[in-house]
């Protein structure tokens, strides 16, 4: 189970981002690149001249690939969902860290940013991992999915407030826009390329299969809002997906103040409605 | 005396040490700044400002000795500043009182070409240029 | 102890500015405090080349300024020389400098709002009115023989004519852009994200535009009435139209005058095909220009001044060239302090800047 | 290994600098990223990092100025990567070439690969440029081996 | 709100806008100027066309009844075909496709004909 | 036995601190100290190995005590009176609080309790003795630390004649005074040690005796003064409504709720007080201006631990009660306030004092939530947060002391100039927010247990997620460094400098990797005996995990990870020797590399520095935006406490 998570959540992850990538092209009347486009980029990059600035930044990077696959494999293993949110945070934080490290302008700001997105959606994350106990009295992903299997409910006709909110999150997760403030995945940015700016080559491509398996992690949190049949699950991952990337496509990239704004009062509002209905229901 | 494009511009000569106050007359009257010329004679200036207010176009024309400083209208119109250091720049020129100033690094780098001089002394014309001959001789070196 | 600012250089090669120009930009958090530019990375001194190429082939130079409105500063420098020679241009040859100028206003136009979009993260719209501006540069080639730099005007006139097939194509292309233009209107105008992105950001008042010396939309969204091709010049003294003007004087004005002046240039567009004459396209040109001429000329981004100088020999003693965003860069740097750092780039597309026409 | 080499060339990052261009080639560069052009299909993306880069487009003159700058830009962009000079004005200095303040091409500052030719070059020269620059990688990774073991 | 919503959907059910270049490559138009040629053998070596063009990319030398023309300095204006007075120059429609090597495209004539040269000498 | 390790924990920091006072010579002083200090250590270690127990002394101690409480509020209302003329408002109604706990244990004393006896004395259990390990190690490695930092202290400030004595006599004091109070059952003697506490903190905090310094201190005096008459009113009340004294008597709760509620939320008030939580935040941020060691110790091991313990150490008399939900609910106001205010800050101190506010708040919210999961949270919390927020504090001193300044924004690139302490306070700072460390682990079992009580969970949330904000920026600027190759430099710190650090920093790790032996040791059966009628803690222990009804946390994947991570780390590092250094990007216009800091070209071709702040956000999470707003809050919160309590709900 372990190392088919290890192994498969990059390949499909990365997948996935192709046929993003595939979709955004047509969505703008473009061919687009192939599926695979995105793992020719990796690649690619593993082949490139090592650049460096300081060899902390080496470090950093790898924590965050090991944290992001524990993130994901702590999933696949059901383990407890706040858990796995604390788990995620180490990597965002040596992300951040990596790029603070670093003396160069963009890369600084990009990380000032990226610590306002973790301000802005670790918070809703953790919620839904609450609403998700709130309606099946554990944080534990295995027994979220047995209660759902067992009791035929799931999650989505209950939560369907705390569903919108997530919506929100995986866009800020994801760096799509309008939340693609602190490192953009491919459109102009006026801080280049934010926290990303100082790695390239080797390095770029490490953060690139780390992001895939935080990729997963975030779909795995939309599946198991359905977990009760695992096709609508699955539709609802690709629904969810496809959402994702209209909103991308339609919107322009606003600004954090908006961004910390939505989260903490849209977002918030919303799940505490949705959690407040519960004791109604 | 200047064209303009449709009728010829009505002139006034003015001295260096009047030009501010005139300036600040023409501001005065709702004219805004559109543009600074400079033509350069054998040991003078000749400075023309076209002032603009709807469709007229007001000049303001005066000579300077080279060498000789003159006052920035800059505090008066912000946007003078740009061309008055670009005329630092490009003729050696030299404003007092401008509100930003660029010390003549407005546009140039080094100061091999700084304000190259009318006669374009050291510009080749021919097909064969010095770059090139240049660019072959590193190339045989290194 | 502790200081609290950022200091960081804004370009020269920066991905969201397609021209090197750098700011330096004194940030505190996200707040500008201060920016101050530094420009010259695309000076080249074309000015200075009256001296060694003569009146004629000046144009080619002088439409090279820039690629986005090169057959208006072809044009201009045409107009400023004939003014001095005292040329006649025949009517055909201002009527099909009017088609070409208003194809590049159309173009220019779509162009800014793409990269307006980029600023700010919209691909998708980049790439909608890439596609339609695809068309208008078509349309250059199929009548002038290049995308970009067309090459057509000359002193005396223009070197090429357009056939009367192709001008009723104009007509349908001034239509197609139109209806997909209207699409997109629609779609920016009224978008959140858009217009949070851009009510009340960089507001110019009207006095301070005009005093600040801005041209062209950043003016006229500012709510001054004041239009370069109301002079008159080449062919538009044939033809009726009306400033556009907006009040706001913020960026979501200056976007809205950008759409409207598409749709008047597209009018245009169709007003001179339907007007115009047949006959000769240029004139033969005698003699060496001579004295000093002033011009004003209505480009996308505002009003640029040609001021030239001859002196009887077939080289010039000077050619100064003042464009639009050469203008409108004190008004921007005006906007910048107190606005954000991510509304940097959106605050310095909305003059539409053009770092080549500035620099020359 | 084989993999990366074959990746190469299907995923060239580009970063543009227009180091004095009169923006006719540069919106010609841009234009390639539209629909009608798409270079994305051969994995082309105007990364705008230099760090990230692979290919190196160039259009314009260079001057005292921005010299300084695409040295600099040239040597942020990892190896194996491409120069391409687009335009005249990048391969020659076109018609500035007489200019006081113009250096007479991109290749009196750094190797130059590839030279797309035209005043503004059309879209598709600078698609032939790229993909003629990506037949270089080979070559260029050989050198950049080279130069791993010379540390 | 989402006013990109309706074109971008159109776009993903549409075909894609893409001209898939270099597989497919579109006619020229009627005007296109492409690259500078010459029909050597008219040629007189008069220099007109190196005296006019804006960018000083060609060289004419009598002498050698040579005709050198630096083709990634030419602008591609066609001041030069209009110049001519033998009309042996002409823009194609191909546009030059770009190289490793720039390399100047050096054309020798046959000598120029008697009849010019006896014009000259006298 | 057990007499000699009382005396030693007890009486032996007394006799010390009066030592060090006569003592003029800073050797011998540094010596008396050092050994105090070792002795302490081993004694605390050695109680543990002894276990819970009980002990009483006789009644003539009894009047011992209450005579030199007396004295204690008599020579606390005189320093007050002494320093009026630097703030008269609070040296007055610390005068007047002082002079009304006088009058109330004089009631007390004389006529109310007179010649009670309370059985036992003196008693410990695991938490009892946690404290005292936590006091009498992490408190004695401040102490250490004082020595060479008093000296260079001093040394900037050019006194003529040196205060060190008194100072070390408070300091050493202090573990004294706080091991009494964690030992303490006769509610009396926990009073006379905690006014004990506040006299000290009066004194440490005012030690520079600046203006400022002073000041801070009668804030502090006058908030602790306060509360102290909260505490004897508690004591008064609980006397006569349930007619005991003794602590294990009111927690083991063999009286009605209601009786003890009104007693047990002013002592829960003097609690807040003595943690500083908001409203009463603004003390022990005042309390900055003293010499770090001071600061070091209030915020760690001693003084605001002091009102977390009291608070804990209730909980379970107070269990299911509303009193209870109030103290969650403003222990969860706290934390998120605090941990908001500290993110506008670039001090670097004060940025500690408002995360220690929030910890505590924490705590305090887990000793509210009552459960004994939350219990188990709280005790976590505090073991680990003592150990982490003394190494970062005595850091920051050393900070201060090597580049002159506190300023989180006068760190950048401090890895360069001071390689040891910036690791070590990277560590910290880590240990401090990051799985697998035991803050993490103490937040996440505050949080499943708060999964009770939603409203608190989502103050929990939200602190904890803005405690991240500060957290991680500031250890990534330490860790900045230069693209260029740094001169290697040792840092020269002295031993007794170094050697605190060292330990504080191998504690923070090595108490997280044996976790789950400290839990079953020491926390396990303190939530069995106070909670017997709740459901267990975790139901499964070790194994690495942790495992409750509602969640688990699987620790060793985690440390597993962390090995993968150092060992590729190194392997990749090993690899990078050939890879190329670059300068940073600067959009083109880096400078040459030659020089150490980055710079660019701008304007005018000029050089300008690269210069980079954090961002805080002063307008959203200024002092100035939220302090006002949420005193309000925090003071009709705890209004709604008492009104709660009044009512006996
Ligand atoms: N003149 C001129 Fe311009 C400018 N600025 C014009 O619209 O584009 Ni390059
Ligand atoms: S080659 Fe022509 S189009 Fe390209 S930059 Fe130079 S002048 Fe402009
Ligand atoms: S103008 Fe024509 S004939 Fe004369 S040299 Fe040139 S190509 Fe030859
Ligand atoms: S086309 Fe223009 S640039 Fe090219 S050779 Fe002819 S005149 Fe010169």
């Amino acid at each position: 189970m372990v190392v088919l998570a290890i192994v498969l959540g990059p390949i499909i992850g990365g997948l996935l981002t192709g046929i993003d990538r595939k979709i955004t092209a047509r969505l703008q009347g473009r061919f687009g690149p192939p599926i695979m486009q995105p793992f020719y980029d990796v690649f690619k990059l593993l082949g490139k001249e090592k650049f460096i600035n300081n060899k902390v930044q080496i470090v950093y990077v790898i924590t965050y690939l090991f944290f992001a696959m524990l993130s994901f494999v702590l999933f696949v293993l059901g383990q407890d969902l706040i858990a796995i949110i604390f788990v995620l945070t180490v990597g965002g934080g040596a992300m951040v860290m990596g790029a603070l490290s670093v003396r160069s302008p963009y890369s600084q700001i990009g990380s000032q940013r990226e610590i306002l997105q973790m301000l802005a959606y670790d918070p809703l994350l953790i919620i839904t991992a609450v609403a998700m106990f709130m309606v099946t009295g554990s944080f534990k992903v295995a027994e979220i999915v047995n209660y759902q299997i067992h009791n035929n409910t799931p999650l989505l006709y209950v939560l369907p407030l705390v569903f919108i909110v997530l919506i929100e999150v995986l866009s800020i997760k994801m760096r799509k826009s309008p939340f693609d403030i602190s490192a953009g995945q491919h459109a102009h940015q006026e801080i280049v390329r934010g926290v990303h700016t100082e790695f390239s080559g080797p390095y770029l491509a490490l953060i690139e299969v780390a992001h895939w398996y935080e990729l997963m992690l975030a779909l795995g949190f939309v599946a198991i809002f359905f977990a009760s049949n695992w096709y609508i699950a699955a539709t609802l991952v690709i629904v969810m997906y496809l959402l994702e990337i209209i909103l991308d496509n339609t919107t322009a990239r606003l600004t954090w103040k908006w961004m910390l704004k939505s989260a903490w009062g849209f977002g918030i509002v919303l799940c505490a409605v949705n959690i407040i209905a519960l004791y109604f229901i | 005396m200047l064209h303009n494009q449709t009728k010829e511009t009505n002139e006034v000569q003015t001295t260096a040490d009047k030009l501010f106050a005139e300036t600040q007359k023409l501001a005065d009257n709702g004219y805004r700044f559109i543009i600074a010329d400079v033509f350069e004679a054998e040991d003078n200036f000749e400075l023309i400002y076209q002032f603009g207010k709807d469709y007229d176009a007001t000049t303001l024309r005066l000579t300077v000795p080279k060498g000789a400083e003159i006052p920035s209208i800059s505090p008066i119109f912000f946007n003078a500043l740009l061309i008055e250091n670009e005329n630092q720049d490009l003729y050696g020129l030299k404003y007092k009182g401008l509100v930003v100033d660029f010390g003549g690094r407005l546009y140039m780098s080094q100061d091999e070409v700084e304000a190259p001089p009318q006669s374009m002394a050291g510009m080749n014309v021919s097909l064969v240029k010095k770059w090139n001959k240049k660019a072959d001789t590193a190339k045989k070196e290194g | 102890m502790g200081d609290r600012r950022t200091v960081i250089p804004f370009g020269p090669q920066h991905p969201v500015l397609p021209e090197p120009i750098q700011l330096k930009l004194v940030l505190e958090d996200e707040k500008v405090v201060e920016a101050l530019p530094q420009i010259g990375y695309i000076h080249r001194g074309l000015e200075r080349l009256v001296k060694v190429r003569d009146f004629n082939q000046m144009v080619f130079v002088a439409e090279r300024i820039c690629g986005i409105c090169s057959f208006q500063h072809a044009m201009s420098y045409c107009l400023s020389i004939e003014r001095l020679m005292n040329i006649e241009v025949p009517e055909r040859a201002d009527y099909l400098r009017v088609i070409w100028s208003e194809l590049h206003r159309v173009h220019s136009h779509l162009l800014w709002l793409g990269l307006m979009a980029d600023a700010f993260g919209f691909e998708a719209m980049f790439m909608e009115t890439w596609k339609i501006r695809e068309a208008v540069v078509d349309m250059m080639e199929a009548t002038a023989g290049s995308r970009v730099i067309i090459s057509t005007c000359q002193v005396g006139g223009v070197r090429r004519d357009i056939a009367p097939e192709l001008l009723q194509q104009i007509v349908k292309l001034a239509d197609d852009v139109q209806r997909r233009v209207k699409a997109i209107e629609h779609s920016v105008l009224n978008d959140y994200t858009i217009k949070k992105r851009t009510v009340d950001k960089g507001v110019i008042s009207k006095e301070q535009a005009w005093k600040l010396g801005a041209a062209g939309p950043v003016l006229r969204a500012s709510g001054v009435k004041w239009d370069a091709r109301m002079i008159g010049y080449a062919g538009y003294k044939y033809l009726n139209f009306e400033p556009v003007v907006e009040t706001a004087g913020d960026c979501y004005a200056r976007t809205k005058v950008r759409f409207r002046e598409m749709f008047v240039a597209l009018d245009l567009l169709r007003q001179a095909v339907a007007k115009i004459p047949a006959g000769e396209i240029n004139v033969k040109v005698k003699g060496n220009p001579e004295g000093e001429a002033f011009i004003q000329v209505e480009q996308p981004r505002g009003e640029v001044t040609y001021t030239v100088k001859g002196n009887g020999t077939k080289n010039l003693e000077k050619m100064h060239v003042r464009t639009p965003t050469f203008a409108n860069i004190p008004a921007f740097l005006t906007m910048l302090p107190g606005c954000e750092l991510a509304d940097v780039p959106v605050l310095a597309l909305t003059i539409d800047p053009c770092i080549s026409c500035t620099e020359r | 290994m084989g993999l990366i080499n074959n990746s190469r060339a299907k995923s060239p990052w580009v970063v543009h600098f227009d180091c004095g261009s009169c923006n006719g080639c540069d919106i010609e560069v841009l234009a390639c990223l539209t629909p009608l052009y798409d270079i994305e299909r051969f994995g082309i993306l105007n990364i705008g990092n230099p760090k990230h880069a692979d290919v190196l487009l160039v259009t314009g003159t260079v001057n005292p100025r921005n010299e300084r700058v695409l040295r600099n830009v040239y040597e942020q962009i990892p190896e194996p990567k491409v120069v391409v000079a687009i335009g005249a004005c990048a391969c020659t200095g076109g018609v500035f070439a007489d200019c006081y303040n113009v250096i007479q091409g991109v290749d009196k500052i750094i190797p130059v690969d590839v030279y797309v030719p035209g005043c503004a070059a059309r879209p598709e020269a600078i698609i032939d440029g790229v993909v003629l620059g990506l037949q270089k990688f080979q070559e260029k990774v050989e050198k950049m081996n080279k130069k791993a073991v010379g540390n | 709100m989402f006013g990109m919503l309706s074109p971008i959907l159109k776009n993903g059910f549409g075909k894609p806008a893409t001209r898939l270049y270099p597989f497919e490559k579109r006619e020229a138009f009627d005007k296109a100027r492409g690259q500078l040629e010459i029909d050597i053998d008219k040629c007189i070596f008069c220099g007109m066309c190196q005296r006019k063009c804006p960018s000083t990319c060609l060289n004419v030398e009598k002498a050698a009844s040579k005709w050198e023309l630096d083709p990634y300095n030419c602008v591609i204006c066609g001041v030069c075909v209009e110049a001519c007075p033998t009309k042996c120059l002409s823009l194609n429609k191909v546009y030059r496709t770009p190289v490793y090597v720039k390399e100047n495209q050096i054309k020798i004539g046959k000598p120029p004909v008697k009849k010019t040269a006896a014009k000259e000498n006298a | 036995m057990l007499d000699t390790l009382l005396l030693i924990l007890i009486a032996l920091p007394f006799i010390a601190g009066f030592i060090c006072l006569a003592l003029k010579n800073h050797s011998a002083r540094a010596v008396v100290v050092v050994l105090v200090s070792i002795v302490l250590m081993i004694t605390s270690v050695v109680l543990l190995g002894q276990g819970n127990f009980e002990y009483t002394l006789g009644g003539q101690w009894n009047t011992l005590i209450t005579y030199l409480d007396f004295a204690l509020l008599a020579y606390i209302a005189f320093q007050a009176f002494y320093h009026r003329k630097y703030h008269s408002l609070f040296a007055y109604s610390a005068v007047i609080f002082a002079i009304a706990s006088i009058v109330m244990v004089y009631y007390f004393d004389f006529v109310m309790a007179h010649g009670i006896e309370v059985e036992p004395t003196f008693f410990a259990d695991q938490l009892s003795i946690i404290m005292v390990l936590i006091i009498s190690i992490v408190g004695s490695l401040i102490c250490i630390f004082g020595i060479p930092y008093m000296k260079d202290h001093e040394h900037h400030l050019h006194l003529e004649i040196t205060r060190q004595p008194r100072f070390f006599l408070y300091l050493v004091l202090f573990l004294g005074a706080m091991n009494g109070l964690v030992l303490a059952n006769n509610i009396v003697w926990l009073l006379f040690f905690w006014e004990i506490t506040t006299l000290c903190s009066f004194m440490l905090i005012g030690h520079d005796k600046t203006e400022i310094a002073t000041v801070n201190a009668l804030r502090a005096i006058s908030m602790n003064m306060l509360g102290g008459v909260g505490f004897t009113a508690g004591v008064m009340i609980l006397f006569s409504n349930a007619h005991t004294l003794s602590l294990i008597d009111i927690i083991n709760s063999n009286h009605a709720p209601s009786l003890l509620i009104l007693p047990l939320s002013l002592m829960v008030f003097a609690g807040l007080t003595k943690a500083a939580q908001v409203p009463f935040q603004s003390w022990l941020l005042g309390a900055m201006v003293a010499p770090t060691p001071v600061s070091a110790l209030l915020h760690s091991s001693t003084m605001v631990k002091a009102g977390v313990y009291l608070i804990v150490r209730l909980a379970p008399a107070y269990a299911d009660t509303w009193l209870s939900t109030m103290v969650a609910i403003l222990g969860g106001l706290t934390f998120v306030i605090t941990s908001a205010l500290a993110v506008g800050q670039s001090n670097g101190k004060k940025v500690l004092a408002y995360s220690t506010i929030a910890n505590l708040g924490l705590i305090i919210a887990c000793a509210g939530i009552n459960t004994p999961l939350a219990y188990a949270g709280a005790i976590f919390l505090i073991i680990f947060h003592a150990v982490s927020k003394a190494l970062l504090f005595l850091c920051v001193g050393t900070i201060e002391h090597g580049i002159g300044s506190r300023d989180i924004e006068d760190m950048h690139g401090l890895v360069d100039k001071m390689p040891l302490t910036a690791v070590i306070s990277v560590i910290g700072m880590l240990t401090m927010f990051l799985p697998p460390f035991g803050m993490l682990i103490g937040k996440w079992t505050a949080m499943e247990a708060a999964s009770v009580l939603p409203i608190v969970l989502l103050l929990m949330i939200l602190g904890s997620a803005i405690t991240i904000v500060f957290w991680v920026r500031w250890a990534g600027i330490l860790m900045s460094t230069s693209s260029k190759p740094v001169k290697r430099v040792i840092e020269n710190i002295a031993f007794l400098t170094k050697t605190p650090l060292v330990v504080l920093a191998a504690l923070a790790i090595i108490l997280n990797v044996i976790i789950f032996q400290v839990y079953n040791l020491m926390i396990s059966p303190l939530a069995k005996v106070y909670y017997t009628k709740a459901a267990d803690t975790f139901t499964q222990v070790g194994n690495g995990a942790l495992v409750n009804t509602v969640g688990s946390f699987t620790l060793w994947p985690i440390f597993a990870t962390v090995i993968v991570v150092i060992l590729f780390s190194i392997y990749a590092v090993g690899k990078a020797k050939n890879s190329v250094v670059t300068a940073p990007y600067m959009c083109g216009e880096t400078a040459d590399n030659d020089e150490d800091r980055p710079r660019f070209r701008a304007i005018a071709d000029g050089w300008v520095d690269y210069s980079h702040s954090n961002y805080y956000l002063n307008r959203v999470f200024g002092e100035e935006v939220l302090t006002n707003g949420s005193n309000i809050i925090s003071i009709i919160a705890i209004l709604v406490m008492f009104i709660v309590a009044y009512m006996g709900l």
